[in-house]
């Protein structure tokens, strides 16, 4: 209760700015539209208002600022618009769309719920493949100085390369060489999300002390004793951290590779929603999205409370 | 076949260089640190070069490590162009607006326990707002040029650097914070003589993610309108045009600016951050 | 029995722009020729010729100017069919802008596509001869998002519309006819041909392939046909293909009306004499032409003949 | 187990409990603590891991408030007395700001208290003198050996002249040697200053040798179980610790120890 | 400074240089240092803080290469005889492995070696018996008291009965009373075992009480200045450090390291 308190102001607060944001990013259509259907508005045309200050436009008309609250496409759709777009697009349509799970026996490709399944499943494929690949690169870079020195600063210029400019583009080429379905999505996945658990990975790695390698050298520990007795125990709780963010990432990756639209998908929805000016739409998935991450955090942080409890819950 | 066994002559034979190099007498001398990641890199493209040519790679799918070097010295000029707008202009503006706000509002995070448990979980559910979403709407309210890339790029910097702003403002011990009471320091003392500096190595571990993150941010917000300048322009419209030398060459400016805004901050860290373990080596 | 593979690249999202393949592939028209096809759908980020040249499609719809560049490019792709007989592109203006015709465009920020399909404004514009690095004697160009926006925002004067997509996007929007000026690319003398199919040249030489692909232009027409007897069923189709689920109904029934006043009168051969103004509206770039010579061999009749008999 | 009230008392500490709430449950920390100090003692801590010594000197310090029970200093409020910057605190660990030299740690409190640069180098140069770290101030912390740090913190909270000197266990990780060296040292300092001093050790030799005052106290719940007034004189060469009253008193210091861990 | 050969010598040091090349410089950890060890004998180093006693029990264990002198081990360089097994390392933090629980611990080097589980959990039980700490199989080091943290890795160095312990200020952060019982415990202990040990200290009275030789060291270059054998029965009650022989040792240690801080 202590706790959800600040939350929930916090909430109500971004709540009443984001509606009293919506007033001035929506008054210039909604002006329009009035004038349209011949109400009296100040300034009259939309050639006066188009370089006229948002606010004074509220000032001078303030009879029209319900009306931001309820438009068709707005710029900045109200917190109520975007809700209930949200429930219509999950709940209702599968209990009355046509194509929804009561009528048809599946998930609906008009609703979200079907593309957040899509964006999932390439999310989790390329977040292991991302994760164990930076787990074996960490494990190669902790015991090689030759891998050290020379992928360690490549493995940064990976990160500064656009590849969310290039997804699309790899996606294609992927595609063209016959890797298809989940597998191109997941690589950008996996592109996003390796580097860092390599970070992550080769600090925890290191994380053992002298004295802590010290003893393994005493008792004559081979190289394969010491990482995993000393080095992968040690290094849980930086891999569950980075494991964190490794997944934020994967979801990032899985989204951009839906960004040519085939197969769907929650980052294919928000473009064609963008296309189509379906403001409300690209607001729906984005906060799915978010959601979906949020879930997903979570979920690495119950696998670290479990890991963490059974190696004692020490740290 | 013939080509196959070249390229595997040709990486062993550069990676036996290497271990030599990495470990061998000389693995000290500071050319032999720089030689080592430059040979790693010159091994990857001469088997790109080779593979492309050998396996025919048609030239609009991926075109050879050389002809994207040539495109490269071709274009400067409008590279150069390109890299102002999109670099200089929007990504440069963005991380600075975006650290610096995420810096004010991280101090403000520590110092009001309300804010902290109100607010970061805020942050963090925007921080998974993934950019594919917010930049077509922030194009939408900022315009097409570079301010609504720099608003793209301040939403993505904004939570890494606040939560490693947060995380280190906390680092410091209770003995060095029991230290301060002691003294009777006041709170802005306690903040500039003892958590500030404290938290050096945390603000620089977000200022070097946020670099990256920035130039990604201000390329893909320009897939969604744009002048007709700027990285991600010249990579859209040079996909579209089959020019796919021109998009590496983009892309190799990217990274190149990439690694050196990378390098320079984590230059200005090793001098802010000297006293820190991990800077002592 | 055994059908044949063909994958179609489509150059957009799934829409009614693309019916006619969708209505053959639903009615069973490829079956019936024997073929399992499968139809890609494009989007802002894919190069359909990138795509043919990876071997990740068999035949993919182009615009001709995107064709013709890549075929300028090293990519020999052919013009096998045209069922797009004209040009839906258009330039649509606010028209208390003030804009009456193309030299009032001086100093107006207009939204381009680009992508390969800057090539017939940007000819349009050297032909009228206005420069289009910005200024007050010249358009500033934007590179355009794939929606409106910038027009009701009013961040561009003009911008590009298809007259079945965006342009009825922009009446959706709630703005009407008459606060709109809009310049027809077809009106303007300057319209290039769009939505043709492209093959690789170098698979012509296979007849297996040519058999093919006569098969596939024949049940694709068909299905042309079928979409604009059957403008209501044929959108409906178009929606139960669309994976992302983003489209209204209302909207894809209008496109389908549109679309069909483009392919009306086609009987997908091409028209040379359309070619041939393509070709020079290209060519005539001004100083950064689109295709720099004539090409060659760039089509065949040899497909639509034999698909007709 | 209260001792006689003193005139001019500093420190005055009457039935202080302290419980602190952890998920495992309470731990007693201090129980019915009662004690005075006077101006000018030098009181030794002295007691088994985890009695809560570091506690009571926390709560003097105003870091730690206590459960009940009431203590003041010179009539104030441990935290006024805090805030009118009664107090130099040695910690156990040196506890140095890594980013700042020797010379910067020790200005630093000079710095919060507002003295003026000169009087702040002047100073510094001092109490650099007086623990033998002359010629150091440029070098940062980690370029000092453990026991130079130590030294180091200590000139710290000597540098701003506080009326009270809290140290924790200040020199527990130096060698015999170095260790007798600032004993001797610390004594002087005291003599020559007269600061109220509250110190913690393990050791009972130390404890004996510096203190005017010993308290000796029992963990779970922590609480005093003797108070020894020193008869040494002031005046302590090293070898006094071969002196028959300085034995007795280590005597009675072990058994009050030994009684502690029995129970 | 060398004493007499004795028969059966375990370990012996022969002109022992160590430098350590740091970015300031080097610094001469050990020099020229000679010592014979025979089998049974409890050895203390004691010495200033930087002397490199550390450093020579790490030589010994093979964690560090001398820059010049030759160190045998049972006739073995410490290589060799760190791949034998040779060694139970005891290091100044108890060091357990914090995931793993007590008996996950101790168990630990023998899983490394290679003992089948039911010998494992055998010894496991055997030697928490001996350090007393039957019962806390169990629990996680976290639970512990630094005291039983500290038997828990003296236990653990124990288990595979290495020939030679090496114990590097294993009782540092104790307090008096328990580090007197530990003392008196381990005292036993090597009584009953005989096994080689080498003790690193900072306590006169702790080396005298335990050690039947006692290497005095000076710092900077690390070198031994005394070594003393110890004319002390084996049978030593802890009121032995009240004898006039203990007295007499612990002085001459005491001058040992008063000279050693004089250069
Ligand atoms: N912040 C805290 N939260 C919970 N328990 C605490 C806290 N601080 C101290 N304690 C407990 O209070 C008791 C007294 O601790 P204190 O640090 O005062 O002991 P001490 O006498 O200084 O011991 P040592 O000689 O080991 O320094 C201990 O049992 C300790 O575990
Ligand atoms: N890895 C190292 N690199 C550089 N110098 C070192 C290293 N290890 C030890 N030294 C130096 O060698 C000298 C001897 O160190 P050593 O740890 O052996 O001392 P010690 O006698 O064990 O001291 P203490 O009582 O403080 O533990 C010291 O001056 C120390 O600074
Ligand atoms: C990046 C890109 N931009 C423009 C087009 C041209 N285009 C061809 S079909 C179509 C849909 C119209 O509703 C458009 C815009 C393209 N193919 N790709
Ligand atoms: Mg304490
Ligand atoms: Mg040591």
């Amino acid at each position: 209760m202590i706790r959800a308190g600040p939350i929930l102001a916090m909430l109500l607060a971004v709540f009443a700015l984001w509606y009293a944001a919506a007033v001035p990013m929506n008054i210039r259509e909604v002006l329009t539209e009035a004038e349209r259907a011949g109400a009296a508005v100040t300034p009259a045309t939309a050639v006066e208002r188009r370089d006229a200050n948002a606010l004074g436009l509220v000032l001078a008309n303030p009879g029209q600022i319900s009306g931001t609250w309820a438009q068709d496409r707005p710029r900045l759709p109200a917190p109520h618009q975007v809700a209930g777009e949200l429930w219509q697009s999950t709940v209702m349509e599968e209990i009355e769309g046509r194509r929804g799970l009561l009528n048809s026996g599946s998930l609906s490709n008009r609703g979200l719920l079907l593309h957040a399944w899509i964006t999932l499943s390439a999310t989790a494929l390329g977040f292991l493949i991302g994760a164990g690949a930076g787990i074996l690169l960490a494990i190669g870079i902790v015991h090689s100085k030759t891998m050290e020195k020379s992928v360690m600063p490549w493995a940064i210029v990976s990160q500064t390369v656009p590849i969310v400019a290039l997804a699309p583009m790899i996606v294609v080429v992927l595609y063209s060489v016959g890797l298809q379905g989940l597998l191109p999505k997941a690589v950008i996945s996996a592109y996003l999300s390796f580097f860092p658990v390599v970070v992550g990975m080769v600090k925890g790695l290191r994380a053992p002390d002298a004295m802590q390698t010290d003893l393994m050298r005493t008792w004559d520990a081979s190289g394969w004793q010491v990482l995993t007795r000393l080095r992968l125990p040690a290094s849980m709780p930086y891999l569950f951290a980075s494991l964190k963010i490794a997944v934020a990432a994967a979801l990032v990756g899985a989204i951009v590779g839906e960004l040519p639209v085939q197969g769907g998908g929650l980052g294919a929805r928000m473009l064609a929603g963008s296309y189509y000016g379906q403001t409300a739409q690209i607001w729906a998935a984005l906060f799915l999205a978010a959601a979906l991450a949020a879930v997903l955090v979570a979920a690495i942080g119950g696998a670290q409370r479990l890991a963490l409890r059974r190696m004692g819950g020490a740290a | 076949m013939s080509a196959a066994i070249l390229a595997l002559a040709l990486w062993l034979g550069l990676w036996a260089l290497n271990v030599w190099l990495a470990t061998g007498p000389l693995a000290n001398r500071i050319w032999a640190r720089m030689a080592v990641p430059l040979l790693f890199g010159l091994t990857i493209l001469v088997l790109w070069e080779i593979a492309v040519r050998a396996l025919q790679v048609p030239l609009v799918i991926l075109p050879p490590p050389s002809q994207i070097g040539a495109r490269f010295g071709a274009s400067l000029p409008v590279l150069w162009a390109d890299f102002v707008q999109t670099i200089g202009r929007g990504a440069l503006s963005g991380y600075l607006i975006g650290c610096g706000a995420a810096f004010l509002t991280a101090i403000a995070v520590d110092r009001f326990v309300f804010l902290k448990r109100g607010l970061l979980p805020l942050a963090s559910f925007m921080a998974a707002l993934p950019i594919v979403g917010t930049a077509p709407i922030l194009v939408m309210w900022f315009g097409f040029d570079w301010q609504s890339k720099a608003a793209v790029v301040v939403v993505m910097v904004f939570f890494p650097m606040l939560v490693n702003t947060v995380a280190g403002l906390s680092e410091t011990t209770a003995m060095q914070r029991d230290l301060m009471k002691s003294w009777g320091a006041g709170y802005w003392q306690g903040l500039l003589k003892l958590r500030l500096p404290a938290a050096m190595p945390f603000v620089f571990n977000g200022l070097k993610i946020c670099t990256t993150l920035a130039l990604i941010g201000a390329i893909v917000a320009e897939f969604f309108g744009s002048p007709t300048l700027g990285l991600g322009f010249r990579i859209t419209t040079s996909v579209g045009q089959l020019a796919l030398d021109m998009v590496w060459a983009a892309i190799l400016v990217a990274a190149l600016a990439g690694t050196g805004f990378y390098g320079l901050v984590a230059l200005i860290e090793r001098g802010v951050t000297f006293w820190h373990p991990s800077q002592r080596g | 029995q055994d059908l044949d593979e063909v994958r179609l690249q489509l150059q957009w999202v799934t829409q009614a722009q693309f019916a006619g393949y969708y209505v053959a592939l639903d009615q069973g028209f490829y079956e019936e020729e024997g073929l399992d096809v499968e139809i890609l759908p494009g989007g802002p980020d894919i190069a359909p010729p990138q795509v043919l040249a990876g071997g990740g499609a068999d035949v993919m719809l182009n615009w001709m100017p995107s064709a013709l560049a890549a075929r300028e490019k090293g990519l020999p792709v052919v013009n096998i069919a045209q069922p797009f007989a004209s040009s839906g592109l258009m330039l649509t203006c606010w028209k208390d802008t003030g804009i009456t015709g193309p030299q009032d465009f001086r100093g107006k920020t207009i939204g381009v596509w680009f992508f390969g399909n800057e090539y017939p404004f940007l000819s349009w514009m050297s032909q009228e001869g206005i420069p289009t690095e910005g200024g007050d004697d010249g358009v500033t160009v934007l590179k355009q998002g794939f929606n409106v926006d910038p027009l009701i925002q009013r961040q561009a004067d003009c911008i590009s519309t298809m007259t079945y997509n965006e342009y009825g996007q922009v009446l959706d929007a709630g703005i009407t006819e008459d606060e709109l000026v809009t310049f027809k690319y077809e009106e303007e003398g300057v319209a290039t041909l769009e939505d043709g199919m492209w093959v690789l040249e170098e698979n012509l030489e296979d007849p297996d392939f040519v058999d093919k692909m006569v098969r596939f232009v024949r049940a694709s027409m068909q299905g042309w046909k079928w979409a604009g007897e059957n403008p209501e069923e044929a959108a409906q189709i178009v929606l139960d293909y669309d994976e992302t689920g983003a489209q209204t109904e209302a909207h894809q029934v209008r496109m389908m009306g549109e679309i069909a006043k483009l392919t009306e009168g086609s009987d997908g051969s091409l028209d040379e004499a359309a070619y041939r103004r393509t070709v020079d509206t290209l060519l005539a770039g001004g100083s950064d032409p689109v295709i720099s010579q004539e090409p060659e061999g760039a089509f065949t009749h040899e497909i639509t003949e034999q698909a007709l008999q | 187990m209260m001792n006689a009230p003193i005139p001019q008392t500093v420190i005055s500490a009457r039935g202080i409990d302290l419980t602190f709430e952890t998920a495992d449950g309470p731990v007693h920390a201090l129980k019915g603590v009662d004690l005075d100090i006077a101006k000018g003692e030098f009181v030794s801590f002295i007691g088994p891991s985890g009695c809560g010594k570091t506690t009571f000197l926390r709560v003097v310090a105003a870091l730690e408030r206590p459960t009940a029970g009431e203590v003041s200093v010179n009539g104030l409020s441990p935290d006024e007395a805090r805030r009118a910057r009664a107090y130099g605190y040695v910690f156990q660990a040196a506890g140095l700001y890594p980013w700042r030299t020797i010379g910067g740690n020790i200005a630093l409190p000079l710095e919060i208290m507002g003295f003026a640069k000169a009087e702040r180098a002047r100073r510094v140069r001092e109490v650099l003198e007086l623990v033998e770290l002359g010629g150091f101030e440029k070098k940062y912390p980690w370029q000092l050996s453990g026991g130079m740090q130590q030294r180091a913190s200590i000139a710290r909270a000597l540098a701003f002249d506080a009326d009270i000197l809290l140290m924790d266990e200040p020199f527990g990780a130096l060698d015999e040697i170095v260790r007798d060296r600032l004993n001797e040292e610390l004594l002087k300092l005291w003599a020559r200053t007269g600061k109220t001093t509250l110190f913690v050790t393990h050791s009972i030799p130390e404890a004996v040798y510096l203190s005017t005052k010993i308290v000796v106290m029992s963990p779970r719940p922590g609480r005093i179980t003797d108070v020894i007034d020193s008869p040494l004189p002031r005046e302590r060469p090293l070898d006094i610790r071969d002196s028959r009253e300085f034995i007795e008193i280590a005597h009675r210091v072990r058994e009050g120890l030994r009684a502690g861990h029995e129970d």
